[in-house]
């Protein structure tokens, strides 16, 4: 397979066209424009369609109705835009329909401005919308993951019928990098869930599933654990025997990895635990860690503690769990070095 | 003269209140589709509001959408499944507050979707509050003293929004009166056609009584219609085949 | 051969009917009027008098309830 | 491991030099990543990118000690030759730059780029010839062979033309001469 040099944005365009999403319908906010410039271009030369929206409510709301109608569908955003967004993914995840997000993170709350950051940590956890749902929400550190994940989600997506969200940001979107692509996949549309006419048959309604599911409760909480027993994805380097575990996802993830390799060159036990699902967040990571853990450290770009919330609630806080908030600047790998050594030192 | 016959497509009765004009409406539309023999083929998109309620007695294929967004989301139908027949059925408060910008740009686009905007001058579903479409001097439950225009704004007139858009169709009908339900009938159709046709975007909307929340009965409702929404709210054909009328 | 020509009526299901009597105002025979019998909803039903019905089939058109259909019987 | 900075007025082709580099690179069997300038740094005349280039995975796109500075003009020399390590390169298109102005102590490479591709006739391609000094002086793939990844590059986008090769063999022989 030949590589490719690719933005985070555009690859992560193609990856949803390999995987034969069918319809984006999406509105411009940096720094994510290029998924709709790109998709513009490529996914009508490819049989789909592209549409600007007039909004980011009315994409999300394209979204629900193609989706509805059983096609790959996806759309895209930023910050703000993404509020936007969880009106229709609450609605998405109501119907119980397949449909993939995107958030490439920017920083700070209302407008804030367009530097990488890791702050919708929250709003992509822990369903952003209203009411009783969960979004499977994947987290790439690099283009190729980018890549990956993307057509990862569509599966999952369709498997639990259930939104699923790509969290990257603005440094994973914005960077190049060589990239291998998987062949275009063929899906059908024509799920038996899939509104198409009733065409001699019964006729369906796509709604929120509470309305004919017994015991709906049960049934919503036994499908959002089963997604949590099944899905948890993380990468854990040097963790087992590690006094200080860095915790961190996407961008900063990668500056964690150099700072694990630079400690241990010097003889510091540091080992990292990269989440790359965020939710289902990956609990199993952190059991047997070893005896001489001492503390966890989660590395955020964010001006407030994020991750650092489920770090604790996946460790039932028996080790200390400390924060290091890079805010919007991707901290060098020295810095998160020292920040551990001064734990250490505590 | 034939048969007049219940349409198939209304599998139940209707959840509707006494003398709501809903009922005929959804009546005159299972008409249309029968006859057009559409059905098998139609894909519905609704929001929320008293429209919603259908979704269980018309017996077509439906998604419901988040309040204001139905026609947004039959957009992204249509858009992925060009060969069913997708429409919109909406009330004022729907499609033309929250939901006014999708229900505007899908005629921006010229999108092959057919709308069904039913104009009852209210809130029905919520319990009687103003809509853009309330008359001023109506009192509601959030205009209990009339509503004031140069607070909340004359009456939205979306045939006027939309007369300029290069659309297909474009129709104003009322279920006010027995000859007023049968031209209707032929406005829907007519809107339908376009669809059918690949001619783009057609709109039809509906004067309709709410004696409930107007607090009326059904013949006062009916007076009130002849008498003052029609005043506000012209009836005709707008845009035929993409052309603009004199009506 | 003569064609035997059908007769058309009127048929009402009672218990949709929510008394709005859009029906009695749009009769153009006044052949309808309220019963002071009360079917499965709580509604005071619609009754026709079928000396008056001319079969226009305006009730069946202006009913937001669908009780009422044209039928022809042999 | 190289890390580069490519940077200069905007419409100097800063970022095309550097995915050029990148891409070429790539062709060769390296692991690269390429970053753009972005948010208020795009907001003065200056653009730039950032590369890091490797025969082994890339962890960290972002670096505090460049060891290539490609600089096109004087607000590139004056605001980012101090992310250059000590032991560095610079780079200077010496016809938009007083070279003067370069710290002390690193290597500079003096390259007339922007006069010498525009007797060439070929004025958009100073960059190219900032390439040419830059393989050159770096050594990272022979001169000739990184010009044949030049030519496939703009091959394979439909807009190649001999100039391109002649000003980057031209900006490489400006080290050669040194």
């Amino acid at each position: 397979m030949t590589r490719a040099f690719m933005k985070g944005n555009h690859a992560l365009a193609e990856a949803a066209i390999r995987a034969n999403m069918t319809f984006f319908g999406g509105y411009p906010i940096t720094p994510q424009s290029e998924i709709l410039e790109y998709l513009s271009d490529n996914l009508p030369k490819a049989g789909g369609t592209f549409l600007q929206a007039e909004s980011e409510l009315a994409g999300v709301n394209m979204v629900y109705g193609a989706a509805a109608a059983g096609h790959r569908a996806m759309t895209s955003s930023s910050g703000p835009g993404f509020s936007l967004l969880q009106e229709g993914i609450s609605y998405i995840a109501s119907a119980e329909l397949p449909a993939v997000f995107v958030d490439v993170q920017r920083y700070g709350s209302g407008l804030g401005d367009i530097f990488q950051a890791q702050s919708d940590y929250y709003v992509a956890t822990r369903g952003g919308g209203h009411g009783d749902y969960r979004v499977i929400a994947y987290a790439p550190a690099s283009v190729q993951e980018t890549v990956d994940l993307v057509g990862l989600a569509f599966d999952k997506a369709e498997q639990y019928r259930n939104p699923c969200l790509i969290l990257s940001d603005a440094s994973i979107a914005q960077m190049m990098e060589p990239v291998v692509f998987p062949e275009k996949r063929k899906c059908d549309p024509d799920h038996e869930w899939a509104v198409r006419g009733k065409r001699g048959g019964d006729f369906k309604k796509i709604t929120s599933t509470m309305y004919y599911t017994e015991n709906f409760d049960q049934y919503i909480h036994d499908k959002y654990a089963t997604i949590q027993a099944n899905e948890q994805r993380w990468e854990s380097i040097q963790a087992e025997d590690a006094e200080i575990v860095l915790v961190a996802y996407g961008i900063s993830s990668r500056i964690c990895k150099e700072a694990v390799s630079t400690a241990r060159a010097e003889g510091i036990r540091l080992g990292l635990i990269r989440p790359i699902t965020v939710w289902p967040f990956p609990e199993e990571a952190f059991d047997g860690l070893g005896k001489g853990l001492r503390a966890y450290l989660t590395v955020e770009l964010s001006a407030l503690p994020r991750l650092r919330d489920d770090v604790m609630l996946a460790t039932g806080m028996k080790t200390p769990v400390h924060h290091f908030l890079a805010g919007n600047t991707v901290p060098s790998s020295q810095t998160i070095v020292k920040q551990a050594v001064a734990l250490l030192e505590k | 003269m034939t048969e007049k016959r219940i349409p198939k497509t209304l599998v139940e009765d209707n959840k509707f209140c006494p003398g709501c004009g809903h009922g005929i409406i959804n009546r005159v539309l299972a008409e249309v589709l029968e006859e057009m023999e559409l059905v098998d083929m139609a894909i519905g998109s609704v929001a929320v509001g008293c429209a919603c309620l259908m979704i269980d007695t018309f017996g077509t294929d439906w998604v419901q959408a988040a309040h204001g967004r139905a026609a947004a989301v039959a957009c992204g139908i249509k858009r992925v499944r060009p060969e069913n027949f997708v429409f919109t059925y909406q009330g004022d408060g729907d499609s033309l507050a929250i939901g006014f910008s999708e229900t505007m740009y899908a005629a921006v686009r010229n999108e092959n979707i057919t709308a069904f905007i039913v104009n009852n001058g209210i809130f029905g579903m919520t319990g009687g509050q103003m809509a853009p479409t309330s008359l001023p001097g109506q009192r509601t439950t959030t205009s209990p003293a009339g509503k004031d225009p140069s607070l909340a704004g004359q009456p939205l007139n979306i045939i006027n929004q939309m007369r300029q858009l290069p659309i297909a169709y474009l129709a104003r009908g009322s279920v006010g009166s027995f000859k007023e339900i049968i031209k209707l009938k032929k406005y829907i159709k007519a809107a339908v056609t376009n669809q059918i046709e690949g001619k783009g975007y057609g709109l039809v909307e509906i004067l309709s009584p709410c004696p409930t929340n107007w607090k009326m009965t059904m013949r006062g409702a009916l007076d009130h219609m002849g008498d003052n929404v029609k005043n506000f709210f012209p009836t005709g054909e707008f845009i035929k085949e993409g052309v603009h009328t004199d009506a | 051969m003569t064609k035997k020509k059908k007769k058309r009526i009127v048929t009402q299901s009672n218990n949709r009917c929510k008394g709005c009597r859009f029906c009695e105002i749009s009769c153009p025979a006044e052949a309808i009027s309220v019963s002071s019998e009360v079917n499965a909803k709580g509604y005071n039903y619609m009754e026709i008098d079928h000396k008056k019905c001319t079969t226009c089939g305006v009730c069946y058109t202006v009913c937001p309830d669908y009780v009422f259909e044209i039928i022809e019987v042999a | 491991m190289l890390s580069v900075i490519c940077a200069g007025f905007g419409g100097q082709g800063v970022l095309t030099a550097g995915l050029v580099l990148a891409n070429v690179s790539m062709a060769g069997g390296q692991q690269v990543t390429w970053v753009p300038s972005y948010g208020s740094e795009m907001r003065g005349g200056t653009a730039s990118c950032r590369l890091r280039i490797s025969d082994s995975e890339i962890l960290n796109p972002f670096f505090d000690q460049a060891d290539v500075l490609i600089a096109m003009n004087q607000e590139s020399v004056d605001t980012m030759q101090d992310m250059v390590a000590k032991d560095g390169t610079i780079i200077v298109n010496s016809t938009m730059v007083d070279i003067r102005t370069v710290r002390d102590g690193m290597r500079m490479i003096d390259v007339p780029a922007t006069a010498l591709s525009s007797e060439m006739g070929n004025p958009r391609g100073a960059n190219i010839a900032m390439l040419g000094a830059t393989i050159a002086a770096t050594a990272l793939f022979p001169v000739e062979s990184f010009a044949d990844g030049i030519d496939s590059y703009f091959d394979a986008k439909g807009r190649n033309t001999p100039l391109n090769r002649a000003c980057f063999l031209d900006g490489a022989s400006a080290v050669k001469g040194e």
